[in-house]
């Protein structure tokens, strides 16, 4: 392994939001269980997955992010109750808007993950950055007004 | 219903009662055996190691070949059945041997697990229904006392094979109930036999099987079945005091049936 | 055997069997489980323990890896996955594996014959202990 | 502009052996608002907490970014280190650079590129930090206790002593749970319901305790100190008042003859009638119907009990019944089960009669048992002269049969077994396979090493692989002595069997009810392991006996004691704090569309007609007003708004948007 | 239409209606304005034709706020907008007294432009008028197919009924003969690259003038999320890149579920950019995922986006 291959290899950009009941507690875990992800991931905490208003998607698309996910509480399990089946419905619209826009599907996940998940939790980021990292570098959505 | 049949080594020689009268039972519920043609020894033993590729390409030419067919994989031979069902689980599941066995095969799509795999007795219970043999028979065995003999290889491993309960299986003793029969339940009908110790060394294989037949006579059984040419042969050559009959249950059932004497 | 040569063989094993010998607990459910108890030197209960340990030379050379039937008993029940059966059967394979390795030769098997032999038996016993 | 001071936490090695703590002072140091920067390699630590407060202090901070283990561990702490220092805790930021960087990630300089960048994040975010006021909320001064067991009944009992009312919540017709099947308790011996049936008949009586027996939870809204409960009251078939427990109609109930109905007390080891009590000390002491056996339910005929009955009780046409109760908070205590054995065939206790579990011989050994105490065989009602007990059935299993965790006591209950037996019938003999034999408690050791001493239990270290059922009616038992290396073919009468321990099955619905989390077995998580372990992460709810995981009675009787404390800890307070990060509406941008209050799960939105004043605007419209005792910080109001007017304080549209500018730089 | 104004006149008259939301003729004959009639006298400037395409929901917003009644003229179509804005209360019902205009579908000036150069007049394009409409130009006169000169949004008319009125003046017709949503089935069929430089060159012609927001119906805040700096950093040059660039997919997201698919907004793009095509991206996914629903068609039906099931499909299924 040399320092020009480890240079030239894509590293993408990855936001997790994370809610802090459940997936960031899964996250916790993942950690205390010494579960490896890439360093890509990193991580925002929002008190429900229901909080992540569409813009912050929107806005680390806008920003370079290569790959966007949300983890909230498996449906049924959510701390405030409802608050991810409302999550779940704008993302899933949300990332058929994008994917219609040309940021491919594989660039956003939505994922429950319990606080007693911290395996799930670090094979999903694992999972999800090998998915971005397939695709390459996110330049669609901050380039979406500039013609060459 | 016609399914891919594929007999084995021993079926076409030493244990020719197990495939002729399973031929015969099967026109009589009415559904077919299509014989894969040129079918390759599945080796008699699944070759447990992640590396194994090699061992295993003749099991997968018959299940691609079933898949062709669009059918199912029939087996009667125990051990047929555990190398044929567990080298499918690894071609669906397990990505490494998968694409290495792929590789070697070089067919114009890989194959991937697709084709079911089923023994004659799954095939009797879940596609025909042991309700619906019952009412065919036509010999029922009223009166007789019979031990199924499971051996391991159809149980075992449970999760792969998905059979049966591993350490309570039910089926043949369903199947013996089908038949007009009294199953005998006895602790050992899934203990190994010996297996193919007996060529090496006979002892412990005399050992095993005796533990066999005084478990399965002790409890009142006068005959066993089973479905593997190896336990009969293991079981055959048992010198236990208590040794009772024990019959291919394929040839029962075409007793059963009525089509014990047929012209196949 | 020098260190490496254990170290390669132990991971070999591991390899082979894709089982961790580390998740044994020694219950000892595969040794009260097993038919060829009495046949073996090394016992279904220490495979794990004699891999974990490094004592790779006495488990090749054990008779257990020509005693174990394969009848999967000790697989089906273990309660941790670790699959003594497997590990075994690895074992045997490098064994075999090696030049001379052989528990049956070909010379042999016209003694061992008689009528009522089925092919299977053949097979399989070929299969289990030869390359 | 903030003061921003940044205190980046070695956690011993945790954290520095793989970030690189000096290096990420050094580029934090010039981001925007921070005027600090420090390590420390306990930052938790009272002198860590010093070091804090004495830079708030000199450098005059008004925000603090840690970065440290998880907020979900110290946030708490480092709240209140600002508060000392008279900073308002909501100006704290916690950048997870422990279980989110330096333990996942190995190569030091990607973790401390990493850990650079969640600081950054935190930096920003607390540069839009503004105070936050914790407010207020009433307490309603009633605790519920799902669950009548031991643990429940302490639980219940303690809280009504001191002065609460509680009401207790059970499933099954009589309160007592399991250890009112159990025969003596070990490491003392007493006679479980010598001890149990006081405590039953206290709760019974107590003015603060109200029992609702045959009952269920069937719904919970609400939050830490103001839940309403719905609890659904199985029509008894019986008037409760009119009854006087005579026993009349189940000596009568012609279905008690017939034995077609197991007992669920007894384990199925006899039968019961259709109306029936569970056990003789049953309280409340009120036969109920199952209707599901009872012939007049099933045809309409029979009627036999409502006949004979001398007080006229027994009422057929009852309805369940509905209730809602307010409570200020809710113990879960809903107790365990054994294992489901189906799947482990290799030990016949399908297949023989005569191997048994623990519990079912804790019913044969019991006076009042099906028995009458005499252990006898179920197959031949002879005694057994040789016994096999096998330990871990299911029990630290790692595939899906059994369960990953030790059961915690089986190996105490087995070496009372033991000795129960041998000083009963001296000459049985009995063998004890065993994995390891645990016995960490008070007197546990010594109580184990009792029964091999003194009653000379034959313990064997090694596991059974199968029991053989034999013609004449013995068990072979074919299992391992590792010690001595040899296989074991042992003849026995009887095996029993130390199932697994589970979870209530219905646990997961009361979880997901009370949305208090439950880990991969099922059973109820704690606060904090350690430091909070009565407590679920849920405000409000708590933990009390097997629920949260395996323990024996004296453990489950502290930890219901301990959950009591903390239930009247929260009820002596008239009011609670509430989490100052609520919505919050702006009404210059609020539109009164009440998108909002649609996805509200709390009601907590409202609306009125304001007077709305700024540049260009002054008139009375709608707009939305959240109330803060009410709100508990979702945010799903915020991401429904259209117009943006809903914002979340400490989670703020601005703040996360920071967040993600800065990551994303 | 003068029948309408007739009408118009008496409301105002008996004092019914303080005042009356129509259109007024424009300086050419394809440009009426939205307008606002105070007197009986000025509605002798009122029209009603082909080309009065405006929605005129939106304008009832701050008409709700007056003194009296104030009268409205509706067409089929955007009745589901009046709808929508009492579901959100931004409209008083009371306050309005709806004129349910009937409708044939409205004129594309755009179309009848293209290959007619030089008009100076049309007609014909009136509700009781000719299947023909009839255009002069300084090089002769020619008549063209009304239907073929329809605005796009026509071909997919959501039906001749009014959602909500007071009364109906006029024989509305359904003009719906195209797929609503075909060309949404041509976008997702592209591949990702295709797809984005369909709208990198769409959005790029956007210079900003607010023209879609300002007519969007669903578009009513009072203070449009774009005017709040609190989703911002400090640095003004980061909202204003940010909001130059997802300014249709928020706008479109924030009408999600609520847009009724008047069309205004690609209506008056002075672009042309098809902004429609993201708000039916939306219509289209909520009725695939969660069922049919028309935004305005029921005033008391929740929204889909403020709603949910247990059993509903998760993100990224493609259903």
């Amino acid at each position: 392994m040399s320092m020009n291959e480890e240079k030239t290899e894509f590293r993408p950009l990855i936001v997790a939001f994370c809610c802090n009941w459940c997936s960031y507690a899964g996250a916790d875990l993942a950690g205390s269980s010494r579960l490896s992800y890439p360093a890509d991931v990193k991580i925002i905490r929002v008190p429900c997955s229901g909080r992540v208003n569409p813009m912050f998607i929107l806005r680390a698309f806008e920003r370079g992010a290569d790959g966007v996910i949300i983890c909230g509480c498996h449906p049924g399990d959510c701390h405030y109750s409802t608050g991810n089946y409302y999550a779940r419905r704008r993302m899933t619209l949300l990332f058929s808007m994008l994917d219609y826009m040309g940021v491919e599907n594989g660039r956003t996940r939505v994922e429950w993950c319990s606080a007693a998940e911290g395996v799930k939790f670090s094979n999903t980021m694992n999972e999800f950055c090998e998915k971005v990292k397939s695709l390459g570098k996110s330049v669609r959505l901050g380039d979406i007004r500039c013609k060459d | 219903m016609k399914y891919s049949y594929y007999p084995g080594c021993t079926l076409k020689n030493k244990a020719q009662d197990l495939d002729v009268y399973a031929r015969r039972a099967a026109v009589a519920l009415g559904f077919e055996l299509e014989e894969i043609p040129e079918w390759q020894c599945c080796g008699g033993v699944y070759p447990m190691g992640s590396d194994e590729i090699a061992t295993k390409l003749s099991s997968v030419r018959a299940l691609n070949y079933a898949k062709e067919q669009g059918q199912d994989l029939i087996t009667l031979c125990s051990a047929c059945h555990h190398v044929l069902k567990r080298v499918n689980d690894d071609m669906k599941n397990v990505a490494d041997i998968s694409d290495r066995a792929n590789n070697y095969m070089g067919l114009d799509e890989p194959y991937k697990g697709e084709t079911t795999v089923v023994h004659f007795l799954e095939v009797l219970r879940d596609r025909i229904g042991f309700d619906e043999i019952a009412k065919k028979v036509v010999n029922p065995l009223t009166g007789k006392k019979i031990g199924a003999y499971y051996g391991c290889l159809v149980l075992r491993p449970g999760k792969i094979l998905e059979f049966d309960d591993p350490e309570d299986p039910k089926i043949m003793e369903d199947f013996i109930r089908a038949l007009g029969a009294e199953p005998v339940i006895y602790p050992y009908r899934n203990e190994c036999c010996g297996a193919y110790s007996s060529l090496k060394e006979g002892g412990v294989s005399q050992e095993r099987t005796k533990l066999i037949f005084d478990s399965s006579e002790g409890f009142g059984a006068d005959m066993l079945i089973t479905a593997c040419p190896l336990c009969m042969y293991n079981l055959n050559k048992s010198e236990a005091d208590s040794k009772i009959p024990v019959y291919y249950f394929t040839e029962l059932l075409a007793e059963a049936l009525g089509v014990k004497e047929g012209n196949s | 055997m020098t260190k490496q040569e254990i170290e390669k063989k132990v991971e070999l094993i591991k390899e082979i069997s894709g089982c961790d010998p580390y998740k044994c607990m020694k219950c000892g459910k595969c040794s009260g489980s097993c038919p060829a108890f009495n046949e073996m030197d090394v016992k279904p209960h220490q495979f794990a323990s004699y891999i974990v340990n490094g004592d790779i030379e006495s488990l090749v050379s054990s008779k257990s890896l020509w005693k174990c039937l394969t009848c999967l008993a000790c697989i089906e029940r273990c309660p941790r996955s670790v699959q003594p059966g497997k590990l075994i059967d690895a074992a045997r394979q490098l064994v075999e594996r090696e030049r001379g390795g052989d528990y049956l030769h070909a010379e042999d098997i016209p003694e061992l014959l008689d009528d009522d032999v089925p092919q299977q038996l053949l097979v399989s016993a070929y299969r289990r202990y030869r390359r | 502009m903030q003061r921003i001071g940044v205190f980046v936490c070695h956690c011993g090695t945790n954290i520095a052996a793989t970030v690189d703590v000096k290096k990420v002072v050094e580029l934090v140091r010039f981001e925007p608002g921070v005027v600090f920067a420090d390590d420390y390699m306990y930052m938790c630590s009272e002198a860590g907490q010093e070091k804090i407060i004495a830079a708030i202090k000199e450098h005059d901070l008004t925000g603090l970014v840690i970065c440290s283990c998880s907020p979900r561990m110290h946030e708490k702490t480092f709240r209140a280190c600002a508060e000392k220092a008279g900073l308002n805790p909501y100006m704290v930021e916690v950048a997870n650079i422990r279980e989110q960087c330096s333990w996942i990630h190995k190569d030091r300089e990607e973790a401390t590129e990493k850990a650079v960048i969640l600081a950054r994040a935190a930096i920003a975010k607390v540069n839009l930090n503004t105070p936050l006021q914790e407010g207020e909320s009433p307490v309603t001064k009633r605790a519920l206790i799902i669950g009548g067991g031991i643990a429940g009944i302490q639980t219940a009992l303690d809280i009504a002593d001191a002065g609460y009312e509680v009401d207790i919540v059970e499933r099954e017709p009589s309160i007592g749970g399991r250890m009112s099947q159990f025969d003596k308790t070990f490491p003392t011996l007493d006679c479980a319901s010598c001890i149990l049936t006081p405590k039953m008949v206290e709760v019974n009586q107590h003015p603060n305790i109200t029992l609702y027996t045959y009952s269920e939870v069937e719904g919970v809204s609400g939050y830490v100190g103001n839940f309403d409960v719905k609890i659904r009251k199985k029509a008894r078939s019986v008037d409760m008042s009119a009854c006087t427990g005579c026993g009349e109609c189940q000596a009568k109930c012609p279905l008690g003859k017939m034995g077609k109905i197991p007992s669920e007390f007894d384990r199925g080891l006899r039968t019961r009638p259709a109306i029936y009590m569970p056990f003789a000390q049953a309280v409340p002491a009120v036969p109920v119907i199952d209707r599901e056996n009872c012939t007049y339910f099933k045809t309409g005929k029979c009627g036999v009990c409502a006949k004979i009955c001398p007080s006229k009780a027994v009422n057929y046409e009852q309805e369940d019944e509905i209730v809602t109760v307010k409570y200020g908070a809710i113990v879960v205590a809903t107790g365990f089960d054994i294992i489901n054995l189906d799947k482990f065939g290799e030990y016949a206790y399908n297949e023989s009669p005569d191997v048994i579990t623990s519990i079912e011989l804790e019913r044969l050994m019991n006076a009042s048992g099906p028995t009458g105490g005499h252990l006898e065989r179920m197959s031949d009602h002879k005694q057994p002269k040789d016994i096999v007990f096998i330990q871990c059935v299911g029990s630290r299993c790692d595939d899906e049969k059994g369960k990953p965790y030790c059961s915690k006591v089986c190996c105490m209950y087995t070496a009372k077994h033991a000795m129960l037996i041998k000083d009963h019938w001296p000459d049985t003999n009995i063998t004890v396979f065993y994995i390891d034999v645990r016995t960490p408690g008070k007197n546990f050791d010594e109580f184990y090493r009792r029964a091999v001493e003194q009653y000379h239990v034959n313990y064997v270290k090694g596991q059974v692989g199968k029991v053989i059922p034999q013609p004449d009616g013995s068990l072979l038992v074919q299992g391992v002595d590792l010690l001595d290396n040899k296989q074991i073919m042992k003849k026995t009468d009887m095996v029993v069997l130390a199932a697994a321990v589970e979870p209530n099955k219905g646990v997961r619905k009361i979880a997901t009810m009370l949305t208090a989390s439950i880990d991969n077995n099922d059973f109820l998580t704690e606060a904090h392991a350690k430091l909070r372990p009565v407590e679920s992460p849920t405000a409000g709810i708590f933990l009390s006996g097997m629920a949260q995981g395996p323990k024996d009675i004296p453990e489950t009787v502290s930890q219901a004691g301990a959950a009591a404390v903390k239930v009247v800890g929260l009820l002596a307070k008239d009011k609670l704090k509430t989490n100052p990060c609520t919505a919050k509406c702006d009404p210059m941008f609020c539109n009164g569309c009440s998108t909002c209050a649609n996805v509200c799960p709390y009601g907590a939105i409202t609306y009125e007609d304001q007077q709305v004043r700024g540049p260009g605007v002054n008139e009375t419209r709608r707009v939305a007003v959240v109330n803060n005792a009410l709100c508990q910080g979702c945010g799903a109001c915020t991401s429904a708004c259209p117009s943006g007017a809903m914002d979340l304080q400490g989670f703020s549209n601005r703040q996360i948007t920071t967040e993600v500018d800065s990551i994303c730089r | 239409m003068q029948g309408l104004i007739d009408r118009l006149t008496a409301l105002l008259s008996d004092g019914t209606v303080a005042r009356v939301i129509g259109w007024k003729k424009g300086d050419m004959a394809y440009n009426p304005e939205p307008h606002m009639f105070e007197t009986a006298e000025s509605l002798k400037d009122f029209v009603y034709d082909g080309f009065c395409g405006a929605n005129l929901s939106k304008m009832m917003i701050e008409a709700s706020k007056l003194e009296g009644k104030t009268a409205v003229c509706l067409k089929p179509c955007d009745t589901y907008s009046f709808n929508q804005l009492i579901r959100e209360h931004r409209v008083v019902r009371e306050n309005a007294y709806i004129i349910g205009v009937g409708c044939r579908g409205k004129l594309d000036i755009e179309k009848i432009k293209k290959g007619n150069k030089g008009i100076t007049s049309i007609s014909g394009t009136e509700l009781d008028g000719s299947d023909d409409i009839k255009i002069e130009t300084i090089y002769g006169d020619k008549n063209i197919s009304y239907k073929d000169a329809l605005l796009d949004r026509c071909h997919v008319c959501k039906g001749k009924d009014h959602m909500i009125f007071d009364e109906v003046w006029g024989e509305s017709k359904d003009t719906a003969d195209q797929e609503r949503f075909a060309e949404v089935e041509k976008i997702e069929a592209m591949t990702p690259e295709e797809k984005f430089a369909f709208f990198r060159n769409e959005l790029s012609k956007c210079i900003r003038c607010n023209a879609c927001r300002n007519v969007c119906p669903a578009c009513s805040c009072r203070k449009c999320i774009f005017d709040n700096t609190k989703f911002d950093a400090q640095q003004k040059a980061n909202v204003v890149s940010f909001e130059e660039r997802m300014f249709h997919i928020i706008r479109a997201f924030h009408v999600a579920g609520r847009c009724t698919d008047c069309g205004e907004c690609s209506r008056v793009c002075p672009e042309g950019i098809p902004l429609h095509l993201f708000n039916r991206k939306f219509i289209k996914d909520i009725d695939k995922f969660y069922g049919e629903f028309q935004a305005g068609k029921d005033p008391e039906a929740q929204s889909p986006l403020t709603d949910f099931t247990f059993e509903d499909i998760e993100p990224g299924e493609r259903g």
